[in-house]
């Protein structure tokens, strides 16, 4: 799947664990397609999980109503954890798009889904001096690379989420998008 | 102190303030973690949830604490079996007991 | 005071029950455990003939843990349970596990009637001053001020001291220790054990993740740290001026006392009723 | 068979006696009107026996108690009026979830809310079903008459120890303190079902074993068995579970051990002329309106079939099936609003040319009468 | 019409936000899962606005403070989940005696028992019309979507006030924790329904008119007219009493004030295909794979039409009549173990060769997918 | 004390509302209902400003005689009502009047909830030892001993001592004074009313009819005398020597201390928060 | 109605005030009829009633099984205050059996019922030093004229009921077998 | 005492415990019972339960009790007005106020 053949309505599971910050991604997400005038529904685990177990935010965007409320099989999976990878690889759509997290994810098979798999927590620590920006990163990498919103929206949707994290959060996107659009895929490289 | 990261000798590793609190980090090895009978102190780190009490409470500052949060016994000579961090981890994962 | 290795209390937990327990990183809940598993070790009571009844939240979760006769029951009624289970088998010594929640605010009936019958039972109560389990909503112990998820603006309702409550319901034996002191709080948990009526035993704790958080409390350490600094002897208390009474909170046992306790009152009843007809023999 | 002298008492006294002859050594209690005979008669006879009363704070803690004393091996009860079974909802539901037998009775009195308190009523009979959140099917027994009061209740007792689950008796004002005289059996001849104790070693027992006759061993709080209970979803052994597989095993055995025993458990009376045309659906006290209804008409040379349910939850339907839909008219006059003329028309069908459903409902504090049958059945003609 | 930006926001939000849009100023409440956001909104947004919000020790103290806030002349409301509605049976059936508006929030988890507390059910759905003793008639509404949250929060006050009852808003786990955007409506084009106060001097006041159409002046504490309630059987003026007649027309008022407005009460949605052979009967949550699988079976061509009912109680029994009675099957998927599907077949009668109804049931804490629904119609044809 | 003569009463009786009223002969509910009355009529407030709530027992069933605004709501509610009626228009003043068991025993909690947030309401509390309205069952106020419905061998139950009670959980206002004292019972109440904040008046009264009867106390004046003779003044009482104290009670005002009071803080809460933003507002 | 055409099924009210003992009477006439087999029902008024107000108790006594258990038209009906005899004696049968005190009931009519009007508060006074009687009086005149249970059958349940009270109740229910021997129907005299 | 009964000059009384409550008994007519303004005392007999409270705690014995058990004016020079009277009858039948 890529940008321009984007499809009515997109599921996008968003996943690692408790703390990583996946539900902020996801609403900030969902708020973007929001601004954009789609459709979305976002649900999320609730629970034990969310206090340190695993964690998972999905968000459908539709152009069209989205009557079904759950992801069920995924256009786009964001895997944060081998956990999180190893439970909702199997239901990413063979077109879906997976973005995972190496310094996390280890052990992952190069299939014929469309593979981003970088160390976004490195990199957040390493470009931003924390980790606390994984989040946005994965997220601006997700939405570059499957156009699922537009870049004016999500910036939006982040200004919007918490304004006094506003500048950092835009400079995560910022660097993200420069990932996407110098990223290699790994299959190339590795196959 | 939530913005800092450090590299070690052995690995990444990350402050517990920025861990997700059951993601994998690569620790540095340290004394005495892995054999039960020959420990003054045993960690079982399965069960351990890094919350730092039992360093904190040490009174012989026999237990330190790795970068990512979890305990290790830094200095095992020093440990006089008090049993506090028996007493005060809440998970059952440590023992200063004699055996 | 009888040293417990942690080796013996092991034998005590449900080892396939989906250990590490459900309990955050540094909360007190599973100290508490550790402290009234010792307090029966040290008695010696068989594990078949040991109860825990809980209601419900993060520390009513408590009962799954241990290889007692257990029972998770409904939000507030611990209490009521274990009293059915007393009178119906008084062999049993039966422990509730409650929180400050479910013992006083849905549950405070059930307690204060508990407390005035005198029924032998130990009632722990995990005193985090929030609702832990629902994720932080104001209790009847959140102190005046602090932030809760529905005290937003900082609490404007007034706290209940539970010993004093519970000691003007009537209960024979009250006590208060915390987290931190684990050694006192297995000696007074065994004593409440031993007591022949109704005992309560306040443990002042520490919910890092959610009160904590809320209220900018610092770690578990730190958390751990208070109690020891804020909860004095009541000796040492009552000898403070009320200028250093400020912050600071009396532990200890509070009441001791020995009065008839309602099962043996029962069970005396019944024995002076065997030459009494029933209307059913007639 | 018989004891020598009919004893006259009411329906209240004697569901405490089936009560205590089916063993209930249990019971806990609050006090309320028309139900307090219950509890008072208790009051004084457990103590005697050795067994235990308890009168509580509320109902709540009245639930509680037997549940915990049923836990700890008791055959317990408590009896109530609405007002307390809907206090007692939340209890309920946890009884049928843990699957931990014990009874309740329900004396209805004229309601909603305080109602008209000493005066009878029909109309808690969908609460009997339904008062618990969640899905967990009900068993509610309505006796008729003083002598059933007794029978019933120590059906009621059996069938929650069979079933491991709440079981209710429904009563209400005017057979609760009607006195007819009642010949009780011999204990020798009541057929009282005990709890089975487990005999195999602790490791290998399950609490909640898949047998769908549903009698298999019932260990108690102290006998060794160490289990643990919970009214989260659990696994058979009790332990916390969000498996879905482990939810939907446990949704199952709840819903079918009542589902797939229903000839164990539905009791019918069939009275009058089953060839008649016409015919009564009527429980409880109302059944003998009906019975009186069908002499007067039978003596008119008219001729009527009463079917009359013992077992109100689960609800009898294929007897309703079996006996009321070739019928031209069906009468179902009870003292709600119409409760169990929701079941009729769910099993037959509302209403239609071949057949009449017609309801006579009664909510002053007042019983139906005969000829109040007999009106509704020639007005709807 | 419109608010600028749409707001993205959960079921739960979407429900405080349309209780205080509808005037709520007052809320008593007892946090639990998956309801505590209303309540933790309240908490922040009431004291803002100059209402109250309190958090009582109980649900039983919550419903008791929300009616008596109301008697005082308050809008008020609570939210809760199944193990309260169940503690709050007393207080309902007293608020719906008393006939003084309240709203109660629902928002169902997985039952019974403490069940599933963070999974969505809908196995709540017959104790919202039998939580509580005695005859009463019930309202409830049930949304799907996060702005039919809103929507029908409103429409909830606005009945509760309208109709002097207590109002139950039915919602999930999942609809309560979903987000969707929502266009806030300006608050001018929201039609609020106010109580009218009285203006005849107090000694002709009389507190229970008798007025199908029901309208009409009801007083508050304070407002100078000093009246009366009791959950007691009672007169027009609020005064105990027990003679038959009078209790006979608080009853017809109670039960009519409902029947005879079916009109105003019930709404209900068509999805889908009118002249379809099958369809499906599905409310809130469920509805919406109900929604998804019509669209997958019209993409193959398939005709499917869904009956979604927005207002559960009273039932849409016309509705139901008119536009299922006559398909040749009718789905029925519910996350329960079969309570809908209980009314749809008092209303057409059961399954017969020529009429069949499929349900569908789930108990996992897991919502019924589309494809699930699409099966069912498969397998069963 | 200001003289209330009887003719002042009836304006505050709803006349045409079935009097004689329902309670029996002796019953000291009615001079209760007077006591309260005078109360009102000496500090001079309006009947439209007034509510008067109750929950059910034959203690209860005085609403419905008083022309105030009233509600006569479930077993053991009624404060929890007279909490949202208080809340929503805190100009009323608020009384509510409950039996020993209806605020006890199954009202318990709510009771002592409105003690700890120190609400200002007025609570009576009709204190007469049984469960009168259900015809004689033992309460938690029932002495140990006596005989009760559901104690046929003699209570064997503790006793709460109300007043304890209501001061544990936090009460400001708490008082004791009996059916007989009426002029002091006046007066008591009047207090009760003026305080601001909860206030708890335990009246202790004569059920000749249920209780006397079932425990061979005498007809309703003999009932009054023991009354007047049991319950001394707290100064006097507390000088009396243990042995004399046997059958002793204390009356008075126990505790009347000011505090703030819940929905004034309500309202502060409120004013400080006028320049805050509605998340609706957006 | 007379004793020798006694009906298979008779209803009996019991009326007076609360404190009458009409309930103990009710009780009594019940018992017997269950020691004689046959089949009774007992119903009473309960409530505010019972504390003082009127007060009733229904015996229905039948050799066929009785189904409606309340006593709707009265073969016989016993009325000891005036209140009782207003409210229930427009539901007496044409042919019942009326009985009531003339100490309490001053106005009645006599019709073409069997009345039996007779001062049975004074003649227990009298008689017995004391009202407590009365309803035993009143029962076992009742039994007496009715033949609803046999003599035989109201001694034994008389003697069950209290033990302690035997010996005065046998008293009484003889003096009042007597007055029921004795009696001159009042319609005679007065008409 | 419950097993007396005294033949009054006006009629049959009986004595209170053996009295239904609201029987009818005649009684024989005493003074300032029937005109509220004259009277000292007044007594609401419709009201009125003949519990005995008053004249048990007149102090001044103004009120006598008759066979019936319902109260009189037996001596009305006796008053002082006290109101114990009124605070006591719990049926609001009886006032001793200055009128
Ligand atoms: C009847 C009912 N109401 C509300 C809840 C939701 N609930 C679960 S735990 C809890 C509070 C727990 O607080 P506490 O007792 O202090 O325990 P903690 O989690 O703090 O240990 C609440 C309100 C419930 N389960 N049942
Ligand atoms: C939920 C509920 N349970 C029980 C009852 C029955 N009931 C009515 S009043 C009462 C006790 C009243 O005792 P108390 O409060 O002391 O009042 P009293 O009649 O003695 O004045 C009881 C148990 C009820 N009405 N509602
Ligand atoms: S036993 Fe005592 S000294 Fe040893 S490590 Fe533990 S706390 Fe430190
Ligand atoms: S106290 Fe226990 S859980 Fe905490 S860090 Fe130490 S060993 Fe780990
Ligand atoms: S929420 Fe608080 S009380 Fe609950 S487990 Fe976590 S730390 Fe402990
Ligand atoms: S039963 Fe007792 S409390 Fe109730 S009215 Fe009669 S005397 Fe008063
Ligand atoms: S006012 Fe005083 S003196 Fe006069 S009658 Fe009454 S109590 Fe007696
Ligand atoms: S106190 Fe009142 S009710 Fe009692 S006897 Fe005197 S006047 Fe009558
Ligand atoms: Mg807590
Ligand atoms: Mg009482």
């Amino acid at each position: 799947m890529s940008k321009s053949e984007k499809p009515q309505k997109l599921e996008v599971r968003l996943s690692g664990s408790g703390g990583q910050g996946l539900l902020t991604a996801g609403l900030i997400l969902s708020q973007a397609g929001a601004l954009q005038g789609l459709n979305v529904t976002q649900t999320q685990s609730y629970g034990a999980a969310s206090r340190g177990g695993s964690s998972r935010s999905d968000v459908i965007i539709s152009d069209e109503p989205i009557f079904y409320p759950e992801a069920t099989r995924f256009d786009a999976l964001v895997a944060l954890t081998q956990e999180s990878y190893d439970k909702f690889n199997p239901n990413l759509r063979e077109e879906g798009v997976l973005i995972i997290d190496t310094v996390f994810v280890k052990n992952y098979t190069i299939s014929s889904q469309d593979i981003y798999a970088l160390p976004f927590t490195q990199i957040a620590m390493e470009k931003l001096g924390t980790s606390l920006f994984t989040n946005i990163i994965a997220l601006s990498f997700l939405v570059k690379v499957t156009g699922i919103v537009t870049d004016k929206y999500l910036k939006e949707a982040i200004k919007d989420f918490k304004p006094e994290f506003a500048e950092s959060n835009i400079k995560a996107m910022k660097l993200a998008f420069k990932l996407a659009e110098e990223y290699d895929q790994p299959a190339q490289e590795k196959l | 102190m939530s913005e800092k990261v450090e590299k070690n000798r052995d690995g990444l590793i990350i402050k517990q303030a920025d861990t997700p609190l059951k993601m994998q980090v690569e620790v540095n090895e340290v004394k005495y973690e892995g054999d039960y009978r020959k420990a003054p102190v045993f960690i079982f780190h399965d069960w351990c949830k890094k919350c730092g009490i039992c360093v904190a409470f040490c009174p012989t500052k026999a237990l330190g604490r790795k970068l990512d949060g979890s305990p290790f016994v830094e200095h095992p000579e020093k440990c006089i079996h008090c049993e506090t961090c028996d007493k005060l981890c809440p998970d059952f994962a440590i023992t200063g007991a004699k055996r | 005071m009888k040293k417990i290795p942690q080796k013996e209390i092991h034998k005590y937990l449900r080892h396939n029950k989906k250990f590490p327990h459900v309990w955050c990183p540094g909360c007190s809940d599973g100290i508490v455990l550790g402290a009234t598993i010792r307090a029966i070790a040290e008695i010696g009571w068989e594990k078949d003939d040991c109860a825990m009844v809980s209601g419900i939240g993060c520390s009513s979760r408590m009962p799954v843990y241990v290889d007692f006769n257990t029972a998770h029951t409904l939000h507030g009624r611990a209490i009521a349970y274990a009293t059915g289970i007393k009178m119906a088998k008084p062999s049993l010594n039966v422990c509730v596990v409650t929180g400050d929640g479910d013992a006083s605010a849905i549950g405070g009936n059930h307690l204060i009637h508990a407390c005035r019958r005198n029924i032998n039972l130990t009632v722990i109560c995990i005193n985090n001053h929030i609702y832990g389990m629902t994720g932080g909503q104001y209790s009847p112990t959140t102190p005046h001020d602090a932030i809760a998820t529905t005290m937003p603006y900082g609490n404007i309702d007034n706290v209940f001291d539970l010993c004093k409550l519970t000691i003007g319901a009537g209960a024979t034996f009250v006590a208060r220790t915390t987290a931190y002191h684990a050694t006192e709080m297995q000696s007074i948990i065994k004593a409440g054990f031993e007591h022949n009526g109704f005992s309560f035993i306040e443990v002042m704790c520490a919910c890092p993740v959610i009160y904590g958080k809320l209220n900018k409390q610092g770690d578990a350490p730190q958390m751990m740290r208070d109690l020891r600094d804020s909860y004095v002897p009541l000796i040492t208390y009552e000898k403070l001026n009320a200028d250093e009474k400020q912050g600071q909170f009396p532990r200890g046992i509070f009441k001791n006392e020995v009065a008839p306790e309602y099962s043996e009152r029962y069970a005396a009843l019944v024995e002076s009723l065997q030459s009494v007809k029933g209307e059913g023999d007639e | 068979m018989e004891r020598k002298k009919p004893v006259l008492m009411q329906g209240n006294e004697a569901v405490a006696r089936g009560a205590v002859d089916a063993g209930i050594n249990f019971f806990a209690g609050y006090p309320i009107t028309p139900s307090t005979e219950i509890t008072e008669f208790m009051s004084r006879e457990l103590p005697r026996r050795g067994g235990v009363f308890l009168q509580m704070e509320d109902e709540i803690a009245s639930i509680a108690a037997i549940i915990g004393a049923s836990l700890a091996g008791a055959k317990s009860m408590t009896a109530t009026s609405g007002p307390g079974i809907s206090l007692m909802a939340e209890g309920i539901g946890y009884a049928k979830m843990i699957e931990q037998p014990c009874v309740v009775v329900n004396v209805m009195r004229g309601g909603p809310s305080t109602g008209l308190p000493t005066q009878p009523s029909q109309a808690d009979i969908q609460q009997a079903r339904w008062c618990n959140h969640g899905d967990a099917p009900a068993i509610a027994l309505y006796p008729s008459s003083v002598l059933e009061c007794y029978e019933l209740t120590i059906r009621a007792v059996n069938l929650a120890e069979k079933y491991r689950t709440c079981v209710m008796v429904l009563s209400d004002a005017m057979l609760g303190h009607m006195r007819e005289p009642v010949n009780l059996p011999d204990l020798e001849h009541v057929n009282i079902i005990e709890r089975i104790k487990p005999t195999i070693p602790p490791e290998w027992y399950k609490h909640y074993p898949d047998n769908a006759k549903y009698r298999a061993p019932l260990a108690s709080f102290g006998d060794g068995y160490r289990f643990h209970v919970t009214g989260l979803a659990h696994d058979d052994l009790g332990f916390p579970t969000t498996r879905p597989d482990e939810v939907d095993r446990m949704m199952k055995r709840l819903k079918n051990k009542i589902s797939q025993n229903i000839e164990d458990l539905v009791q019918v009376e069939l009275f009058g002329d089953e060839s008649a045309r016409i015919a009564i659906f009527a429980a409880g006290i109302t059944a003998r309106a009906a019975k009186a209804a069908i002499e007067i008409a039978h003596q008119h040379g008219k001729k009527l079939l009463l079917v009359r349910p013992l077992t109100i939850w689960p609800f009898p339907d294929e007897a309703v099936h079996t006996y009321l839909s070739d019928k031209k008219m069906i009468i179902v006059p009870e003292l709600n609003q119409g409760q169990l003329s929701i079941e009729i028309k769910r099993i037959l069908g509302k209403s239609k040319k071949t057949r009449k459903i017609v309801e006579v409902h009664k909510v002053t504090g007042e019983l139906i009468t005969p000829e109040e049958i007999l009106k509704a059945m020639k007005e709807d003609n």
